[in-house]
């Protein structure tokens, strides 16, 4: 099967693990992740405002180029993920911005939110299975206690997101069980890192990563996972803890002995 | 933008109406970075229903959401309170030379781990 | 087509799946097709038609034919699948009794739009593919499908059976029609053109009935119109109150149940364009009360025996305003 | 041929001051077929009747027109002057000439006018009159009980002490419902058990009553006075004529795994139970999902030891028709599911409980015996939030309820300030969107709570709970002092909306009544007639028609019961007569009047009908059950062929009226 | 369009039995005044007024017709009115389609205790059919003798 991949400017750069180990799991999964050619940063965060039309048509590009091949848009940076995600779901549910962006783009069809966008994570679920990812791994990460960090990114706002139950998610514990690893459950797991706020005031994201990692620790994590190059940064950075964290995709390629 | 058209324009740019709210603070219960703020989401729904802009325009509270969409999923009423904060910072950072982030400032922020996504999210937050 | 279609009516009279087919054949003139019931092979293959003329809706004679012993086959066209399933959502026809045969259709002819083309003493019509061939008594002619199509077929809404026993062919989709373009026209004219407009059209009418002879939708035991305790059942076209009266209440009786098949207007002989009234109803059901096409599913209530309470008020229509 | 009657009336001078009486009189005594008309001072005086009845006898009368003051004052007078003069009443039609003619105008020409014209709509309209009976049905005298909590309990005490048989379903093994679960009542603070239990037992011992329990309405057939009810009794693999209560089953049954539902899943119960000590009827149930002779065959025990040989495990549900005059909705209501409320961690922490689990916690009868211990590891919890409102007064767009459940601010107070009484080290926080308290004594009873035993009531709401070190953080706004505070809890309770029973709205189509979104009955009229459905004969008691604490649901049972009484002390029901009636002849049965009848009085069948060539057609129509119809006549208008058609407002009258109106 | 001086329509007033005929009579008992052109006919309910009775109205003359009906919610029968709601905007939208004039048909909602509503709507509507002037659209020319 062939999907549409967005790696997004981090991955070019900070997060190249993420993006190298997603492409080479993806192959030995059976998925050939094709990378939008030319494709535009999305900008990094969701553009809130009903009246933000222009920062919403990078998105808008590599939701419509998707649809032209006919495919599936797949991301594994948790921000680009939040942002195209939302922007599919305003392009299907906002008459007002979809005749704006589409005036605004003039193409020959009109983009109306058709291409179907799923994180990595959910492509494994969805497309690949989570049983199928159990037979394929070659080194089970046997007796390790990996906590998922989802962040706020994937979660929510959970209508449009539709990733998992918002509150409660167990998608990244299944997938870490699959691996034969021991999932943690903590409830930090959905809490915000800080996010971008690191930049201006490093403060601010070292008092919330620090809650999630000693949270995690609390319940006996000795990894913690997550998809988010800012979470990760965050969290190794203001986290305040020794604690390994690392992608998503490391543990894959790991559990498949891809690495 | 003029001035005592504010509160129309929150209310336009954000699409929430404020008057569904009933007051019972979840949100603010939600809020992970509440100890920051001098006015919490709570609050910036109440006073933005009042018109009280300007005062949340000039609060430091602007820039310190997270935007994390923990009050907005937690709402019981649907009011969506991240979205008002949203607007109140757009509200500012649209008016000219009010960008929040200059690009001169950044090189003696970065070190060398710090993922691009940051900065361009810190741009499309603070700068028109 | 006509052949498969022929021999599919001959292999269910002969098989014994049906005891009777309801098909076309031809009437006074080639172009002039009547529904008829065969209960014979030979009869079948000496007359049974299926061409561009085939535009009777059969849905209605099912009424009365499901109540007959025996099972009959018919062969339904997919605006025609339509009125029957209307009329089965109604118990007005024995759905046991029937078997009903989907057939393709794309797109009926209307002999006075040839004529209009100002080609004369035609003698037949032969279809090929995009191209009507016409033979008349001065030789041979040559027009587009296309632009001699029914005005119904030219704003087809769907090539899709919602029911049936048996398909011929492939199924097709529920279209996007430009139905309501002429009744938007007509909204947007000042009222006292669009008095005129009807005015100048309804004063032909001369109370033939023909429209509601044919129409799926009136199937009623005994019509309002027939009745005399009903206080409406004057005869003739007496005056122009007469003949609104008339339009505006049959209209009204099939609001929410007319599946917008075009009969009315294909039988007039005054050629008055009553799918219009249709139409106008269809569109403000789909405006004020959300989608609805009747016909379309044994399930969704019709409107007019539904509502919802935040509804949209009547002085609505005040607002409208003519623009 | 009618012969008319016209009566003018004075109303002293209410009328005769502004409109023409003797003119009018005159004027309409010209109308074709009148053949009498007069006028006096006061006609629905006695004098004036007598004037009308001498009238009808005397010129033989067959229809009267009176011109008068409303209908709505006077007709019911009129038409039984007309009856004691051998007159049907509906031969009657009432011209109103005062409210909506002389009390309205100035200009005696023009009221005047005015008067003549609606006379004549009238005298048209009774032209076409013709005589109506209103239709008689018998009453069965025996009443149908829905659910046996409180509410079902109270409304079949009522109608048995009144002398009715009652029947009550209760798909529980025990009737007590919700009531029995509770261990205190707000605001007197007395024993649920204590009270409710005596009722069972009247219950129990009374005559009058038989309780189905574990048993479900399966079909309702038949209208007011007449229903035909299919009650299907579940198989409990017990014979509960023999069975004796003694509790022998349940003691050496040997699995003990089955999650004890009376105790909403705290503790276990065995697959042979009786759900608590004081059930009525006393008689043990086997739980087929568990039991091991059912699933495996092996096993057999509680038959073994069984001394009465009630158990029967071939037992199978059984199917018991019963007729009634009567039905009452008494399904209650049930606490929400809080799986879409995980940000208060009611799935990831055991310690996080429902208001309704408390209750359990702190019941003697409970799992832990009524020493308030926390699920976890059953230690005495020091610090205690309960927060309120979870799941109601919801925008609707999410997964809550848009309405107030009622009941959560008193209970909360009362288990805040029981606790605090029983373990006055513990510290209690009640988070709150607004305290609503509205009932006697209960404003009282909540301001105890906080000046009394010192429960701190914070206006905010809890935004997350997280499970931390085996405790529970509580995260939560204080609007008040316009701070977060974090507090580390032992025990989270969460008074969970409550919503109807999930029976209620397969029942609600059964007994075609109307139910809101949120699938609570709705009343015949909110004001007005609280405890009716607006189906005839079906009544509604406790929380099935809205949120309702104890006081208010046995209140609304007994006005419930009083109403059923009302209708069974009747021997036969005289109906409406103005009813739609549908002419066979011309239905199509077409169902579009079955669609918009709002009482389920149309029915259809297939009827054979004699055909013009000597055959038989048979032909689907609608059948209008005059005992069930109300007529308002949405069906006439819904009637494409106009079959249909109402008495006493039928097509040809109304256009009569018209007519008459505008010549 | 030219108006009559002393032009004076007939209003044909249907109104439900429980809220609106009840309105009018109180309108009565509190003697506020309006036009004695309004004739009122009782019918049960605001469901019960079918369409062929406002054409019929109009045939024999009449100059304007309003249906007047419990309020939304407040129905008797419980949902007669929402009936009646969705056959009268049809129907009106109907004659407007036609180029009658629209102004001519009405629906009011008015409760039992709504006396003064009911005048004033009389009134405003009476108003309107007196500047409209006579229906000449959909009147049938044999009715008048």
């Amino acid at each position: 099967m062939t999907v549409s991949y967005y790696p997004g400017c981090t991955l070019k750069t900070k997060a190249k693990n993420l993006d190298l180990y997603a492409r080479k799991c993806a192959e030995a999964l059976g998925i050939a992740l094709e990378e939008i050619p030319e494709w535009q940063c999305c900008g990094g965060c969701y553009p809130v405002a009903k009246d933000e039309i222009a920062t919403k048509l990078s998105s808008v590009r590599a939701l419509a180029a998707a649809k032209e091949k006919g495919q599936t848009l797949v991301t594994v940076c948790s921000a680009c993920h939040n942002v195209i995600k939302r922007v599919n779901h305003d392009m299907q549910t906002d008459e007002e911005i979809r005749d704006k962006v589409n005036r605004y783009r003039a193409p020959d069809e009109p983009y109306e939110g058709e291409t179907n966008v799923l994180h990595y994570i959910e492509m494994l679920r969805d497309l690949v299975g989570f049983d199928k990812i159990k037979e394929k791994v070659v080194n089970p990460l046997a007796g390790k206690k990996i906590a998922a960090y989802y962040g706020c990114l994937l979660l929510r706002p959970g209508k449009v997101m539709a990733f998992d139950n918002p509150e409660n998610p167990s998608i990244l514990e299944d997938f870490i069980r699959a691996l034969g690893a021991e999932p943690v459950l903590y409830p930090a797991r959905n809490e915000c890192c800080g996010g971008y706020l690191t930049l201006e005031d490093p403060e601010i994201p070292k008092k919330r990563s620090e809650t999630v990692l000693q949270s995690a620790q609390n319940h006996g994590a000795e990894v913690v996972t997550t998809a988010c190059p800012l979470c990760l940064y965050n969290l190794q950075k203001n986290g305040g803890s020794e604690i390994p964290v690392v992608y998503i995709t490391e543990l894959l390629a790991e559990a498949l002995g891809l690495k | 933008m003029e001035q005592n058209n504010f509160k129309e324009t929150v209310l336009r740019i954000s699409g929430v109406n404020p008057k569904k709210c009933m007051r019972c603070g979840k949100c603010s219960g939600a809020c992970p970075n509440y100890d920051e703020m001098e006015f919490h989401p709570h609050q910036f729904v109440s006073m933005v229903e009042n018109g009280e802009i300007e005062k949340l325009m000039t609060s430091p509270s602007v820039y310190k959401c997270l935007t994390c969409f923990a009050c907005v999923e937690r709402c019981p009423r649907q009011v969506e309170p991240a979205k008002l904060i949203e607007a109140v910072r757009l509200c500012v950072i649209r008016q000219a030379g009010q960008n929040h982030l200059k690009p001169d400032q950044i090189p003696e922020m970065l070190d060398e781990d710090l993922p691009q996504q940051a900065i361009v999210s810190a741009f499309r937050k603070f700068t028109k | 087509m006509q052949e498969v279609i022929k021999q599919k009516a001959i292999e269910l009279l002969s098989s014994g799946k049906a005891d009777r087919v309801l098909g076309w054949k031809e009437g006074e003139f080639f172009y002039d097709i009547t529904p008829a019931v065969f209960t014979d092979v030979k009869e079948i293959e000496e007359k049974f038609v299926y061409n561009a003329f085939c535009g009777p809706n059969f849905s209605k004679y099912l009424v009365a034919e499901s109540r007959k012993d025996g099972k009959i086959a018919v062969f339904l066209k997919p605006c025609d699948t339509y009125s029957f399933q209307q009329l089965l959502k109604e118990h007005r026809i024995l759905r046991d009794k029937v078997y009903a045969v989907g057939i393709p259709c794309d797109g009926m002819v209307d002999i006075e739009k040839i004529r209009q083309k100002k080609i004369k003493g035609i003698t037949g019509v032969t279809e090929a593919g995009e191209v009507l061939q016409i033979d008349t008594i001065y030789g041979k002619k040559e027009v587009a499908k296309k632009d001699v199509l029914a005005e119904r077929c030219e704003n087809c809404k769907s090539k899709k059976h919602v029911v049936y026993d048996e398909l011929i062919g492939e199924e097709g989709d529920v279209l996007d029609s430009h139905r309501f373009d002429l009744v938007e026209k007509i909204e947007a004219m000042s009222e006292e053109e669009r008095f005129a407009f009807w005015q100048n059209e309804l004063s032909r009418c001369i109370r033939c009935n023909a429209c509601r002879n044919v129409c799926p939708a009136c199937t009623c035991e005994k019509c309002v119109f027939d009745n005399p305790a009903s206080g409406i059942d004057q005869k003739a076209a007496a005056d122009s109150f007469e003949e609104k009266m008339f339009h505006i209440i049959r209209a009204f009786h099939v609001a929410g149940r007319c599946t917008d098949c075009g009969e009315c207007s294909r039988v007039c002989p005054q050629n008055i364009p009553l799918h219009l009234l249709n139409r106008k109803f269809i569109k403000d059901i789909n405006e004020f009360y959300g989608e609805y096409q009747a016909g379309a599913d044994m399930e969704t209530r019709a409107p007019l025996t539904d509502y919802q309470t935040d509804d949209c008020e009547p002085s609505v229509i005040l607002t409208k305003g003519d623009q | 041929m009618q012969r008319i009657g016209v009566f003018v009336c004075w109303c002293g001078s209410n009328i005769a001051a502004t409109v023409d009486v003797k003119k009018v009189a005159e004027t309409l005594g010209k109308e074709p077929c009148v053949v009498y008309y007069e006028n006096y001072q006061y006609m629905c005086s006695e004098e004036g009747q007598n004037k009308i009845i001498n009238a009808i006898h005397e010129h033989k009368l067959s229809g009267i027109v009176i011109c008068s003051c409303s209908p709505r004052m006077h007709e019911a007078t009129f038409r039984r002057t007309a009856q004691k003069a051998g007159l049907n009443p509906y031969m009657v039609e009432i011209a109103n000439i005062r409210e909506q003619c002389s009390w309205i105008h100035k200009d005696m020409a023009t009221a005047t006018e005015k008067a003549i014209i609606l006379g004549r709509a009238a005298i048209a309209k009774v032209h076409l009159n013709t005589p109506l009976q209103a239709g008689e049905s018998p009453v069965v005298k025996r009443a149908l009980v829905i659910g046996g909590g409180i509410a079902g309990i109270q409304t079949a005490l009522d109608i048995a002490d009144a002398g009715f048989e009652v029947d009550i379903v209760e798909k529980k093994p025990t009737i007590g419902g919700k009531m029995s679960q509770i261990d205190k009542t707000f605001p007197t603070l007395d024993c649920s058990a204590c009270i409710l239990t005596p009722k069972m037992v009247d219950v129990a011992q009374n005559e009058k009553i038989h309780i189905y329990s574990y048993s479900e309405v399966a079909a309702v057939k038949g209208f007011v006075g007449n229903f035909d009810v299919t009650i299907k009794r579940k198989a409990r693999y017990v014979k509960e004529e023999l069975c004796t209560g003694c509790g022998a089953c349940t003691e050496k049954c040997p699995q003990k795994k089955v999650p004890n539902d009376f105790n909403l899943g705290l503790d276990n119960k065995h697959a042979i139970y009786i759900p608590f000590a004081q059930a009525v009827p006393k008689v043990a149930t086997i739980d087929p999902d568990y039991c091991m002779m059912l699933k495996t065959g092996k096993c057999g025990v509680c038959s073994k030891v069984c001394a009465a040989g009630a158990i029967d495990y071939k037992q199978q549900d059984e199917l018991v028709q019963q007729q009634y005059g009567a039905i009452v909705v008494a399904t209650g209501y049930n606490p929400i599911d809080l799986k879409n409320y995980d940000e208060f961690a009611y799935s990831q922490s055991p310690d996080v409980v429902t208001s309704l689990e408390f209750e359990r916690l702190t019941n003697a009868a409970g799992p832990t015996g009524g020493v308030l211990l926390r699920p976890s590891d059953r230690q005495h919890p020091h610090t205690i939030v309960f927060v309120q409102c979870v799941g109601s007064r919801e925008s609707g767009e999410g997964c809550g309820k848009t309405y107030c459940s009622k009941i959560c601010c008193m209970y909360t107070a009362k288990h805040a300030m029981l606790t605090r009484e029983k373990y006055p080290d513990t510290e209690v926080y009640v988070f709150y969107i607004d305290v609503r308290t509205p009932g006697k004594n209960f404003d009282e009873f909540y301001r105890r709570a906080v000046e009394e035993y010192g429960v701190h009531y914070i206006k905010g709401m809890v935004g997350k709970v997280s499970p931390e070190n085996g405790k529970l953080m509580v995260q939560a706004s204080d609007l008040l002092d316009n701070k977060q505070l974090k507090i580390e809890a032992d025990l989270v309770v969460l008074a969970a909306a409550i919503e109807p029973d999930p029976s209620a709205r397969p029942l609600a189509t059964m007994l075609t009544t109307q139910m809101d979104t949120n699938d609570f009955f709705t009343e015949a009229h909110p004001k007005l007639r609280p405890v009716e459905s607006a189906t005839a004969g079906i009544f509604l008691s406790g929380c099935c028609q809205g949120p309702k604490d104890i006081p208010e649901t046995v209140s609304q049972a007994s006005a419930c019961a009083a109403k059923v009484i009302g209708l069974l002390a009747k021997d036969k029901l005289l109906g409406n007569p103005c009813v739609a009636e549908s002419n066979e002849l011309m239905c199509n049965g077409c169902s579009s009047c079955e669609k918009v009848c709002p009482y389920g009085a149309i029915s259809y069948v297939d009827k054979e009908f004699k055909m013009p060539n000597r055959t038989i057609a048979v032909r689907r129509v609608a059948n209008v059950n005059p005992a069930v119809c109300q007529g308002c006549g949405a069906c006439t208008v819904a009637c494409p062929s106009g079959a249909m058609d109402l008495k006493g407002f039928s097509n040809s009258q109304i256009m009569a009226e018209v007519d008459a109106i505008c010549k | 369009m030219q108006v009559e001086k002393n032009f004076e329509p007939t209003v044909v007033a249907f109104c439900c039995n429980w809220c609106s005929y009840a309105g009018a009579d109180l309108s009565g008992n509190n003697r506020i005044q309006y036009p004695a052109n309004v004739k009122i006919i009782r019918i049960p309910c605001s469901c019960r007024l079918n369409p062929m009775f406002i054409l019929r109205a109009f045939q024999r003359g009449a100059d304007g017709v309003i249906l007047c009906g419990c309020h939304p919610g407040d129905c008797h029968y419980t949902s007669g009115n929402y009936f009646a709601r969705r056959r009268m905007t049809l129907l009106f939208s109907m004659l407007s389609f036609l180029g009658i004039e629209k102004e001519r048909c009405r629906v009011e909602w008015v409760s039992a205790a709504e006396g003064a509503k009911f005048a004033a709507t009389m009134n405003d509507f009476v108003a309107t059919i007196t500047r409209l002037g006579e229906n000449k659209k959909l009147e049938d020319l044999r009715c008048k003798k």
